[in-house]
């Protein structure tokens, strides 16, 4: 049990550590002094306002991590989020804005129809795969394309509210924006977003839906034996379609932070490339609830400390760069852990067994057993 | 001696696969290897091949000794094996897999009208009908196999090894793949044989070495031996026998099909126009050439594939039905490939024992998964029918092939459903086991299960079977008694040498039921 | 520039802080301007630089709580995303806040706007280019299909007919709103003025950040000697930015002195005469312009400088898109 | 009742064609399609009154789309044959384009295109290794080198670049000079000849108009290096199904086991397979550093992803890709022409998916035949009577490549061991 922790524990941090190294190569080797600009990050990043910024950008991050997450799980490459939440982040803040109803009906109902709109940009790639064969990954692709021309067209001719060189919706009331959660008071902006409980919610229902329901389960065998799947009773077309609306419907929620929480419409501040950075989160938390979570907040800490570098003549592409080497180098770092963990499990393996005297291979083989 | 393997050691981790082995092999002969499953007869073979490397021992090829870096020393020292799960690229061409990487041409250009004429003429002279064009995908299996042995021919081996190789064949196929080794030993080949059916063994090889835990437990010759002594040797269990029945046959119908036919449009249906009815407590044997429509009618029983006519369950017309409401329902599938269809290699057993029976208690309860539910289905599989290798949290590919079988035997058979479905249940699965699965079988009928049971092994049709009916290009095209069918009619049928009556359609053929 | 980091650089600073935020450089137009006059000013001025950049497009009021955590006395956004924060920040008394490139007219308490009048630099690009059309058909390549950037089209297109009303003008934008790669695909900024050329167009004016390179190139590369083509620029004096294979085709540019606005702003937060309120950069301050790089346009200059005129005085009104 | 068991295609893609030379009768029938086509256009220029459909500038810019796509499309079939997903072509390109800038600055054009081969080259190492040799995630390696390329590109632009002359953070000094363009001889100038299509193109004639524009556009001053990205996808295609490698290339994406149980060298092959691909994805960045004639960020603009949706479109095959990303290259020159020229390939695609709908009626396809009609009822309407938001056109090659695949819909075959992983044998202890 502690050896599952010790390793659960030892891929981020060797991630971590590797991602470092190899910023600070690149640093050297720009002529930058990689410590003051780590020191500087980690001061900035630390300080109250940072920290809650930093869980508060994350929730986005993270709902894109579980949106990628639940069609991975279904073997499904859902490279769409992008356009899914831009559709829905649209349809959202029309809702929310409009909508003639209180707060506590008005929220949910929006957090809904980005859902409902989300799944429905999701639905094209699912319905093209199972009825046409065509690889999600293609059409979504040209879906995202066709998102920005959908939304482009809809706020220039039909949302577009006030003039000038701002092109958003109308500006949502407080009868329309998600509440703070918790407001430390701690100066400025240091108030916790709402979205932060529809993060938690979405990441509970993640795991349960995925971990353990039995439609759980059917996707998992679809996603590995689509044969054997068909034949023990489970539709392998439903369950494509399924979880991209799953996957699509999680997505739709991405870009409400910054509709409900930040702009307070629909604008050209709109993240428009959360995608990548979701799917790096949930890479680097292995697709699991938690970790997925921590994935998030180390990718939102780096991003909000990197702010500061501007400060003292440092690049902010220092940032960037480390954001995506820890990317990989998480992978790296799972890979090194894994081996390392497999070399000591052979090895106390063989220690037993010498412990153990020289006994003769047992011919009823449990062998198996005692080389795990 | 042509091969000489002398103290082979193979360890995986801590487990030891290959203990001191020795074998030799001589020059035009069949020698046969025989053991149960994970006895490491696979691994020394690919010891032999170049594709492990021995821990411990010495090849020798015709007294020189060798060691082998990779399989491509193995084949230039003479050595090509066919392996027990085909090593084929499905998408390409025959003469693709068989030429692949010894290509005759030049670097930037692959000659491949020379190619294919080699392969053509080494198929040809081998009496091998192989369309050297033809894409793999689109082979049965007698064929692939062809296709592996090709591919041995084509590197000139002096020694041909073939893992199981009639495992997968009808007996008109293993009889032809029987000739052809016969041929290579003439030419002066040795070939190493592994089969878990001992009557092959015994008619067909020269030697015979028993491997059992890893260890050589016995060498002798067809002469000297008989079935019972190298099963006794083997596994010490007596050879698998099925016990005459005492319980008659129901006389409910629990699964007909009627005028089921499954095919495209505008092209010859695979299944054509077949009927036929199981009754309860009754065993229905389908025998045939593979290819013969087998494979639809287990689609279209299952509801997988798209058909005319109608499909009933006791009373209930399922046609329109899903395969998970037909599971519902009690019927109960063993697939013909376990890998495909029966288990999920990368879950664990207790997973794997979900499968088709998720949808129902104890695993599902309410919207949720129970894990525990599902362990104690696994638990409950692994006891009862002797699944060894591994507990409820071990993974699926971790079990030897026979062992998955049991466990899938297991899963069936233990949800009490009311018509089996069992596709090759002992397909690769030593005698043991396979002993096993028929008890199981038997025990089942017994119970009143309908079972229809579609098989490649001939054996198995004749000792399980109350009625057989043989299937020729998608057609029944004769319904025989087992108790007193033999061989050579069956054959026959098989072949489409008999009952070819225009329009035999499902209606058993007079002449069939009076042989 | 010194390359190491100072750990706090506020720590020791005696000279007034000035912050300014923006998104990055890199953009060949706006940004680039503004970061310009920030480093001119660095070079004439005596204040502590706050350098605040990011590529983010959802952390503008975080840029402005970090520029007043540390002290800036000044605080310089650049882009009309800042006008909200600043509006919502009201609790700022060290620090004074200068929002540029603000549309017309807006009034925020205690920050001084800047807006500019691109419209009017684009009319009179436009009259220059219907004066040197042989065609009578010109056209214009917009980077992004938003109201910055139609705004240009709407004083260029004006400023053509104002000359020749029955002048053609061609219009593309190269991305739709939302997607900023038409800032930067020279490859299709080429293609799109390739067709314009094809088209018979005979000047083609780009307002489309560093896809413009595109634009100029095909000028270049589409003109032959019995027909010339023309590109026109924007933002900064383009004449002066690329090779001289190419500088024979630029007819002008349509300039938007952001970089003055700047360096304006700190020099008079430095002498203390920074006053929170509009100030609006047109022709009339010369705080848009055109370009004479190259004396192409001497022989219209009459009718530009009779055309710019019109537009201070008041007779003629561009028409404009925000 | 379900019908999931996959049909597989009558033609398998990973099998070697009897013949690479297309058969007289499908060269028939691509004449007929060639002439219906022709035809089309020709009423839809005056349908639509859009001259711009046939024009040679709308042709000529179709081909120059066209190239980037297409290379990097084939980069991404180079290794995704080999069985490692490649969604990193992106960022392969991105490292093509600021190489290209550094080596076209420092020696010229020529070195562009070579430094953006070893632009992609440098990423393909990283996925090779990383993906070959560790086994990492393909998918989590291809993200990664988007990711990186782009914060690379920038970072080291600062160190390069930033403040040399005419170079900034986001653009390379000048590349100086072009690599030359050929016209064909007798039919579009070339060598001082007479301009044949130019002559029919202002003739005004109908038909000779349209001809000239259309052939003349594809043969005037066309790049070298576009011809040599273009010559990239025949000779892929020889490989491919044509050589040693091909045969070894091809059964490492769909069953390593096979190749390497006859000594075939899967990771070396896979090796081989992904650097040559990256390098061509490199190619591609080269090739647009070229034409803006320098560096500039990000202005690859998705186009390695839509050279993965291109592979897929294509089916892995370099016929595939070759038709996808022409259609692409086209529909993104139609989108950037003049308003009517769009309107009038609305009416193309509308009269084609009419066509086909009729065409399976007819044969009796009924639930094939539906899809191509509604849409093309659709589109007609659409090109009757809607007035289009000029922001469509910027969207016209996703939706026109959308289009086609509701209408054509194959059944995509990856490669059997696409993103399967092959462990070295005997790498365990
Ligand atoms: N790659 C491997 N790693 C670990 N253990 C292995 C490996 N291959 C084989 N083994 C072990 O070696 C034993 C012998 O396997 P082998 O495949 O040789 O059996 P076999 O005699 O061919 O069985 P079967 O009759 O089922 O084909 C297996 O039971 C397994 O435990
Ligand atoms: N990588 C591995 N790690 C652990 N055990 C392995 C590994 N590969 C194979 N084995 C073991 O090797 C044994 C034999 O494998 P193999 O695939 O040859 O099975 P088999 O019994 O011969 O299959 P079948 O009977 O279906 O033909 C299995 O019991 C499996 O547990
Ligand atoms: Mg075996
Ligand atoms: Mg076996």
């Amino acid at each position: 049990m502690i050896r599952r922790i010790a390793v659960a524990l030892a891929g981020p941090i060797v991630s971590v550590l590797l991602a470092l190294l190899v910023t600070t190569l690149f640093l050297t080797f720009g002529g930058y002094s990689a410590a003051s600009a780590y020191e500087v990050m980690w001061n900035y990043g630390i300080e109250p306002a940072s920290l809650v910024s930093t869980v508060n950008n994350a929730v986005p991050l993270y709902l894109a991590g579980v949106a990628a997450a639940f069609a991975l799980r279904m073997g499904l490459f859902n490279i769409g989020v992008d356009g899914q939440y831009r559709v829905a982040a649209l349809a959202g803040a029309v809702v929310a804005a409009n909508l003639p109803l209180p707060l506590w009906l008005r929220l949910p109902i929006t957090l809904l129809v980005c859902c409902l709109v989300g799944a429905l940009w999701a639905l094209v790639p699912a319905l093209l795969k199972v009825y046409r064969g065509v690889s999600e990954v293609i059409t979504s692709i040209l879906m995202n394309a066709i998102a920005t021309t959908v939304v482009a067209i809809l706020l220039a001719h039909v949302f577009r509210s006030g003039s000038g060189q701002n092109t958003g919706t109308a500006i949502i009331g407080p009868d329309g924006a998600m509440p703070a959660l918790i407001d430390l008071g701690i100066g400025n902006r240091t108030t916790i977003s709402g979205f932060l409980v529809v993060a938690v919610v979405v990441g509970i229902l993640f795991y349960l839906i995925q971990y353990r329901t039995v439609f759980g389960f059917t996707l998992q065998v679809a996603a590995r034996s689509p044969e054997a799947a068909e034949s023990a009773g489970i539709k392998v077309n439903r369950r494509i379609i399924w979880a991209m609306l799953g996957s699509g419907a999680i997505a739709g929620l991405i870009g409400l932070p910054h509709v409900l929480g930040t702009a307070f419409r629909f604008d050209g501040t709109l993240p428009t490339d959360l995608m990548f950075t979701g799917l790096a989160a949930a890479l680097l938390g292995r697709s699991h609830p938690i970790g997925m979570a921590f994935g998030a907040l180390i990718l939102a800490f780096v991003e909000r400390s990197s702010q500061v570098l501007g400060l003292v003549q440092l690049p902010t592409e220092v940032g960037s760069v480390f954001m995506a080497v820890i990317l990989l180098s998480s992978a790296v770092g799972y890979w090194l852990t894994e081996r390392a963990d497999q070399r000591i499990a052979l090895w106390n393996a063989i220690r037993r067994r010498r412990s153990a005297g020289p006994t003769p291979p047992s011919p009823s083989t449990p062998g198996l057993e005692a080389a795990r | 001696m042509l091969v000489r393997l002398t103290g082979i050691v193979k360890r995986f981790g801590t487990f030891v696969a290959n203990d001191h082995i020795d074998l030799a092999v001589r020059a035009g002969t069949v020698h046969a290897i025989v053991g149960e499953n994970g006895a490491g007869k696979s691994t020394l073979m690919k010891i032999l091949a170049g594709e492990e490397h021995p821990d411990e021992g010495t090849i020798e090829i015709a007294g020189a000794p060798h060691s082998f870096r990779s399989p491509r020393d193995a084949q230039q020292a003479g050595i090509g094996m066919v392996h027990q799960h085909f090593l084929l690229a499905d998408a390409l061409r025959v003469w693709e897999n068989v030429v692949l990487a010894d290509e005759p041409g030049t670097a930037l250009r692959l000659d491949s009208a020379a190619a294919r004429r080699r392969v053509g003429e080494i198929a040809a002279a081998n009496g091998f009908p192989v369309d050297v064009d033809a894409v793999v995908r689109d082979l049965g299996v007698g064929g692939r196999q062809r296709v592996e042995i090709l591919k041995v021919l084509y590197r000139d081996a002096r020694v041909i090894i073939l893992d199981e190789p009639t495992a997968v064949l009808v007996p008109s196929e293993a009889q032809s793949l029987f000739a052809a080794m016969r041929r290579f030993t003439e030419a002066g080949a040795a070939v190493i044989f592994i089969s878990h059916k001992l009557d092959e063994v015994l008619d067909f090889a020269d030697d015979i070495t028993v491997i059992r835990a890893g260890a050589v437990v016995g060498r002798t010759t067809p002469a000297e031996s008989s079935a019972p002594a190298l099963a006794a040797l083997m596994v010490k269990v007596a050879m698998p026998s099925v016990a005459p029945r005492e319980v008659a046959p129901g006389t409910a119908v629990v699964l007909s099909a009627a005028g089921v036919t499954v095919g495209d449009a505008g092209e010859v249906p695979a299944l054509d126009d077949v009927s036929l009815e199981v009754h309860s407590g009754e065993i229905v044997g389908v025998a045939g050439v593979e290819g013969n429509g087998q494979s639809e009618l287990l689609m279209a029983l299952l509801g997988r594939a798209k058909h005319s006519g109608t499909i009933s369950m006791g009373d209930a017309d399922i046609t329109d039905l899903s395969t998970e409401a037909r599971r519902e329902r009690g019927m109960a599938y063993i697939p013909e490939d376990r890998h495909r269809d029966g288990v999920v290699l990368s879950m664990p057993l207790r997973e794997n024992a979900a499968l088709g029976y998720h949808a129902r208690p104890p695993v599902k309860r309410g919207p949720w998964f129970s894990r525990a539910g599902a362990a104690g289905v696994a638990r409950t599989i692994i006891s009862r029918f002797d699944v060894r290798g591994g507990d409820p949290s071990t993974l699926a590919s971790a079990l030897s092939g026979g062992n998955q079988q049991k466990f899938i035997v297991g899963r069936e058979l233990g949800s009490h459903p009311k018509v089996l479905i069992a596709a090759h249940p002992t397909r690769g699965v030593d005698i043991g086991a396979q002993s096993a699965v028929w008890n199981e079988l038997t025990a089942a009928r017994d119970e009143g299960l309908g079972t229809l049971l579609i098989s490649a092994d001939l054996d198995e049709l004749l000792a399980l079977s109350d009625r057989l009916l043989v299937f020729y290009r998608g057609r029944v095209v004769g319904e025989l008694d087992p108790k007193t069918v033999d061989a050579q009619v069956l054959g026959e049928y098989m072949t489409g040498v008999r009952g070819q009556a225009p329009d035999a359609g499902s209606r058993p053929d007079p002449e069939g039921a009076a042989a | 520039s010194g390359k190491t980091a100072t750990v706090q650089p506020s720590a020791d600073a005696d000279t007034p802080k000035v912050a300014m935020l923006y998104g990055t450089t890199g953009d060949f137009s706006f940004m680039d301007s503004a970061y310009k006059g920030f480093t001119d000013a660095q070079s004439t001025l005596d204040f502590t630089p706050l350098d605040f950049s990011s590529p983010n497009t959802d952390d503008y009021q975080d840029r402005l709580d970090l520029a007043i955590s540390q002290g800036a006395g000044l605080a310089i956004g650049i882009g009309f995303q800042y006008a909200t924060p600043m509006e919502q920040t009201t609790d700022h008394p060290d620090t004074q806040f200068v929002a540029v490139d603000i549309d017309k007219g807006t009034e925020i308490p205690d920050v001084t706007t800047i807006s500019f009048a691109a419209e009017q630099s684009s009319y009179l690009v436009g009259v220059a280019a219907a004066l040197t059309s042989k065609t009578g058909h010109i056209g214009f390549v917009g980077g992004v299909d938003q109201p910055s950037i139609q705004n240009f089209f709407v004083g260029y297109e004006a400023g053509a007919k104002s000359v020749n009303p029955d002048i053609v003008v061609d219009k593309t934008y190269l991305s739709p709103l939302g997607d900023f790669t038409g800032f930067s695909d020279p490859t299709k900024g080429k293609e799109a003025a390739a067709s314009m050329y094809a088209g018979g167009a005979d000047v083609v004016y780009a307002a489309a950040g560093g896809s413009g390179q595109g634009v100029y190139e095909q000028a270049a590369s589409s003109s032959t000697d019995t027909q010339k083509n023309w590109a026109i620029g924007v933002d900064g004096d383009v004449y002066n930015q690329v090779d001289e294979s190419i500088k024979p085709f630029i007819l002008t540019s349509a300039i938007k002195n952001v970089n003055v606005a700047v360096e304006d702003s700190i020099k008079a937060f430095l002498d203390g005469t920074l006053e929170p309120g509009e100030q609006d950069f047109d022709l009339s301050n010369d705080g848009v312009g055109y370009s004479t790089s190259g004396g192409f346009l001497d022989s219209y200059s009459d009718q530009l400088e009779k055309a710019k005129q019109a537009i201070i005085d008041g007779t003629v009104t561009v028409p404009t898109a925000v | 009742m379900t019908d999931t068991v996959e049909t597989t295609p009558a033609s398998a893609p990973a099998a070697a064609p009897r013949s690479l030379a297309p058969s007289p009768r499908r060269l028939r029938a691509a004449l007929r399609w060639g002439l219906l086509g022709l035809a089309l256009v020709i009423v839809a220029q005056y349908v639509a009154d859009a001259p711009g459909i046939s024009a040679s500038s709308t042709w000529g810019s179709a081909l120059r789309l066209t190239v980037p796509i297409a290379v990097v499309a084939i980069g991404g079939l180079y290794s995704e044959r080999a069985g490692i997903i490649n969604v990193g072509l992106e960022g392969m390109m991105i490292g093509g384009t600021w190489m290209a800038g550094l080596f076209g600055w420092l020696w010229g054009p020529w070195a562009a295109l070579g430094g953006g081969v070893v632009g992609g080259l440098v990423f393909g190492l990283l996925m090779a290794v990383l993906c070959i040799e560790m086994g990492l995630n393909q998918l989590v390696v291809g993200v990664a080198i988007n990711v990186i390329a782009a914060a690379l590109a920038r970072f080291m632009s600062d160190i390069v670049f930033n403040g040399v002359d005419g170079g900034t953070i986001a653009h390379s000094p000048r590349i100086d000079g072009s690599l030359p363009v050929i016209s064909v001889p007798f039919l579009s100038g070339g060598l001082g000849t007479v301009d044949l299509t130019r002559a029919m193109e202002s003739s005004g004639l109908p038909v000779l108009t349209q001809i000239g524009g259309i052939v003349g556009g594809l043969t005037r001053d066309v790049s070298l290096a576009a011809i040599l990205g273009l010559l990239l996808i025949p000779a892929t295609a020889y490989v491919l199904w044509r050589t040693k490698f091909g045969l070894r290339w091809r059964a490492a994406g769909e069953q390593p086991a096979a190749l390497q149980a006859l000594g075939g060298k899967v990771h070396r092959t896979r090796y081989i397979a992904v650097l040559v691909g990256s390098g061509l994805a490199g190619f591609a960045g080269g090739y647009l550093a070229l034409i803006s004639q320098a560096y500039v960020e990000n202005q690859t603009a998705g186009r390695g992803f839509i050279g993965l949706a291109t592979l897929i479109f294509g089916n892995w095959m370099p016929s595939g890709v070759f038709l996808g990303s022409s259609l692409f290259g086209f529909s993104d020159a139609v989108g950037l022409g003049r308003p009517e020229t769009f309107r009038a390939l609305l009416f193309i695609l509308a009269v084609v998916f009419l066509l086909i709908g009729l065409l399976r009626m007819y044969r009796g396809d009924r639930r094939a035949g539906i899809a191509p009609l509604v849409l093309g009822g659709v589109l007609l309407l659409v090109f009757l009577f809607v007035p289009l938001p000029t922001e469509l056109a910027t969207a016209a090659p996703y939706l026109v490549t959308l289009a086609v695949l509701v209408v054509a819909g194959t059944t995509m075959r990856p490669p059997a061991a696409l993103g399967h992983l092959f462990p070295r044998k005997n790498s365990r202890t």
